[in-house]
């Protein structure tokens, strides 16, 4: 079984993600409402209509590029501080050595796990503090455990890591973003940020299974 | 949501659009980024001043441009910090070669957008300043300053470091004057009842009829606590006591104050509300040199509104004193 | 109703001492009647500008009491005219000997209290001439341009007859530009979700979430129909065929532009707005001098605005042109 | 029986009119919501409100000069087109020659039809233009006609004619005071004015009434 993913596929998988982000808009954007400011929703699915356009429009010669294009995309046209961060992400896969017209699972952990690092340096956020990282680390985590796995396996455990991180942040009092400024009555509620991780790693694991089953 | 709008992917263009043509002999829009606009007359040799933002906060940050107030703004959408390609074409276009100064509200993403900017432009030369406006007291507490976030101190800061600049003051000193004009500046707001984000048509928060939202932000984010509402007297000097605090210590006794509505609280409410914060300033031995009333950092139609106090120093009160004019707010002493 | 106030007794008092605090330097209460402002400042010789109407409308009128604008303002309760008393007050406080021009909007109840404080002012020998401003043509049809009623183009009246009388003009020479730039003065306004009379808590109408009220009044008076809400675009393209039957026969091309908000209408939407009218009236070979958009005449907390466009003579231009300067409302040549 | 009112009698009047225009506050502020502003109910309010202080505060010598008293008390306190309006129908019962202590339905009457002419003379409005006219000529008509009679009859004629001249204001279309700019939307509501007039009008008869029974 075929454990690589095309220029074609990793196109495919975007663009998938982007219509579901697009879907969730409202859903998103009410979860920001409880401890944000609400806006999360047209945020990403905003950054999700640049992707689909960048895209639709460009060729790609490397599966970096796709990510690269995605991330200047979501840049460029979101603002926020999820344009900065979730950027970061795809900027992040799109820096792997070398160039290539495929990506394997190990390149993919190597990817997320550098735009952990990235994540963490612009925004100074760490792990518990309610952000968007607490659920890309532990899918991070899984990711390299899973290295020499299949990537229905690498993201399966992914997904689980990353929605039991959004789990966790209605535990946790929000330190950074605008819920920071809410103390205490930032518990209760999962982060907005992270809820968008799990969804995209979810929609990763869900478009590999339909892909290599 | 009742709004007057076209669609609602074009809102920011159209108003922009709007603006520019009601203010055309003055603005202009960037060639690089249509959402960077620049006004148009040059004072050579001047510290360059950008200011920005995501949009829905109008006046702010687009209606301070203008004579010894903003070169350049970064508009942002609804509610989100610009991007840091937009706020880079925004420092191209207020850049003199002294300098830039970029100031913006302290949030997560205005400070990481505008970060970024600077990097591109540290990369091209442009020596540029960031400085996060940090005046809302309800968001943090007195050790964590830096921490709080920005709302309608925002004027202050822009018109007193916009001022440093256009005295020819160099870029080190416009960026201590923005330090500590900042730091002398604290505000403090309620929500009344929530605006309607005009994207998703969907109200910020939920307030029942007898109940307000104490310290809250300029996006709808919750403040400290919902409380029942009462009377302009007693809701006033509770929020002057939390401004109290802040601002006892300071032996300089002289101030500006900002009444700020947040979007539909009348004109009328706003006048009242001053009635009593200055009567409790005065009581309390501070002399108000001047103040600002009116709609100048909005929540889209939120009903609410804000109270700024700024301790003044020599140096402060003679920037603030200078000239300023643009489309929404201008100084003049002596009329 | 969520307002912030004490008792609704003293709502008119309060809002004004916090006004006058706001303005210390600037603007006092007369002493013959506590409903009455003045500004401080005397030009000598000139002929008085008194402007008033019901309260309830900030920033008009006090908000306008200014350089090159209004010497006295004689406030009325929430939606009503002042007494006469009051007017006199205020004429007294405004008059300099050349005589005293009193304007307001064309409402029964003004041109009643008006028209009895110029009796009595007669009998104490000062020459006063009352201008009602009536400039809604929703109101009235052509014929009976002197039966409308007064909106939003009072702004533009009290600009350009105070500039008029700054210049030093005559008493009749002043009349006789108010009456000109009246006649020349055209507004339209649609109203999308009433505010609320502070005194009695209550709506002025009720509208279904998809209507408007296209044409009403300043006070809640209902319009000339309900519509449904349309885009920005088919909206003022329905007002603006309104107006060009207004304008359309004039040789002069040359206009000055209002758009007003009437309480809790973003700026946003007011600029999304502008950019559809400016297309317009260009479209049809309109030369837009000057654009003012912001909140000038409210009706408390109400959704909706009203456009306003005068027709320029070279008079007319050169009064609009003179720098002035108040509170709420500036002009300002080139910054 | 006597059929004259006293200085004390017609200043308890007053104050009990005074007393229902208070309670009426909202009902005729409702009725003025439909067709005009709003804030009839409130201004006559504060007109009431200012009678009952100046009456209660000052002395009165004379009939007329309680009639001037409450007439001066509305005028200046209450502004809006009813404020001059309302206070010319007491300031014309105060005009009525000579000053005397008490008043008869025949001075009452001529007081009346005064206040009618300096209404109109001030207001230019007339017969069926809806305003409180339609209400207070019918009623100055039938007290005229009844000039003989006593004032509890005098008045019961007035008042039925003023409520029926509310009635007919319901068909009527404004052509002066706010409602003026409504057209035919005026149609089918009664005038704020002329209902207050008709409520002051039976507040009197019902005072009569009690007063001489
Ligand atoms: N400093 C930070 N580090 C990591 N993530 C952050 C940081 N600040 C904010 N976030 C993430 O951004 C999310 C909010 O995104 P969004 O609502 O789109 O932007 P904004 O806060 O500007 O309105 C938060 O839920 C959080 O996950
Ligand atoms: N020109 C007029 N002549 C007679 N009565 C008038 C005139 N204009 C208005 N009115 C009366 O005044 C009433 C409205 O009073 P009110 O609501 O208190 O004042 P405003 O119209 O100033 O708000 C109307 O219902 C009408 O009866
Ligand atoms: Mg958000
Ligand atoms: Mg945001
Ligand atoms: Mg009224
Ligand atoms: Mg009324």
């Amino acid at each position: 079984m075929c454990n690589q993913l095309t220029i074609q596929q990793v196109k495919d998988m975007l663009l998938h993600i982007a219509d579901v982000l697009i879907q969730k808009e409202d859903e998103l954007g009410e979860i920001d409402r409880h401890i944000g400011d609400g806006d999360h929703g047209t945020g990403m699915a905003t950054g999700a209509r640049a992707i689909q356009k960048e895209l639709k429009e460009q060729e790609s010669t490397s599966v970096n590029q796709v990510f690269r294009q995605s991330g200047i995309a979501m840049m460029e046209s979101m603002g926020g501080a999820s344009g900065v961060l979730f950027s970061s992400l795809f900027l992040a896969l799109g820096k792997i050595e070398p160039e290539a017209p495929e990506i394997d699972v190990a390149s993919f952990s190597d990817g997320v796990s550098q735009a952990v690092k990235d994540i963490k340096i612009r925004g100074r956020a760490g792990l518990g503090d309610k952000t968007m990282l607490d659920a890309l680390e532990p899918a991070s985590v899984a990711l390299i455990e899973n290295k020499n796995s299949t990537f229905v396996e690498a993201l399966a455990a992914a997904k689980s890591a990353a929605q039991q991180g959004v789990e966790n942040t209605k535990g946790y009092v929000a330190k950074f973003g605008r819920a920071k400024f809410l103390g205490e009555r930032s518990l209760g509620y999962q982060d907005p940020g992270a809820t968008s991780i799990a969804m995209i790693i979810n929609e990763m694991y869900q478009f590999v299974k339909e892909e290599f089953k | 949501m009742k709004k007057i709008l076209n669609q609602r992917e074009t809102i920011i263009t159209d108003m922009l659009k709007g603006f520019v043509k009601a203010e055309k002999d003055h603005i202009a829009v960037s060639k690089e980024n249509d959402r960077v606009l620049y006004r148009k007359e040059k004072q050579e040799g001047k510290v360059g001043i950008v200011i920005g933002g995501g949009s829905g906060h109008e006046p702010l940050f687009f209606g301070l441009l203008g004579k010894n107030l903003a070169d350049a703004v970064a508009v942002g959408n609804v509610f989100a910090a610009p991007t840091p390609q937009t706020v880079l074409a925004a420092i191209h276009e207020a850049n003199q070669g002294e300098g830039v100064i970029c100031l913006f509200g302290n949030y997560a993403g205005d400070v990481l957008n505008f970060d970024l900017a600077k990097e591109m432009a540290d990369t091209e030369g442009i020596a540029v300043v960031n400085l996060a406006v940090s005046d809302d007291i309800a968001s943090a507490p007195k050790e964590y300053q830096v921490d709080r976030r920005g709302i309608a101190g925002d004027l202050f800061v822009i018109k007193e470091v916009a001022a440093a600049a256009a005295k020819g003051y160099s870029l080190e000193r416009c960026q201590r004057i923005a330090q500590e004009c900042n730091q002398r500046t604290y505000s403090i707001g309620v929500g009344i009842k929530s605006g309607t984000n005009p994207l998703n048509g969907k109200p910020s928060f939920i307030l029942n009829d007898d109940e307000i939202e104490y310290g809250l932000g300029i996006h709808g984010e919750p403040g400290i606590e919902k409380m029942p509402i009462v009377s302009a007297k007693d809701l006033i000097k509770k929020m002057y006591l939390a401004l109290d605090q802040e601002i006892k210590a300071y032996v300089e006794k002289e101030v500006i104050v900002c009444v700020n509505g947040l979007g539909s609280t009348t004109l009328m409410e706003l006048y009242i509300i001053t009635n009593e914060l200055i009567d409790l300033l005065e009581n309390k031995g501070f002399l108000v040199m001047d103040t600002v009333v009116g709609n100048f950092c909005t929540t889209q139609e939120m009903a609410g509104f804000s109270l700024t106090v700024q301790i003044l120093t020599e140096e402060l009160k003679e920037l603030y004193q200078m000239e300023a004019t643009s489309p929404h707010y201008f100084h003049k002493e002596g009329y």
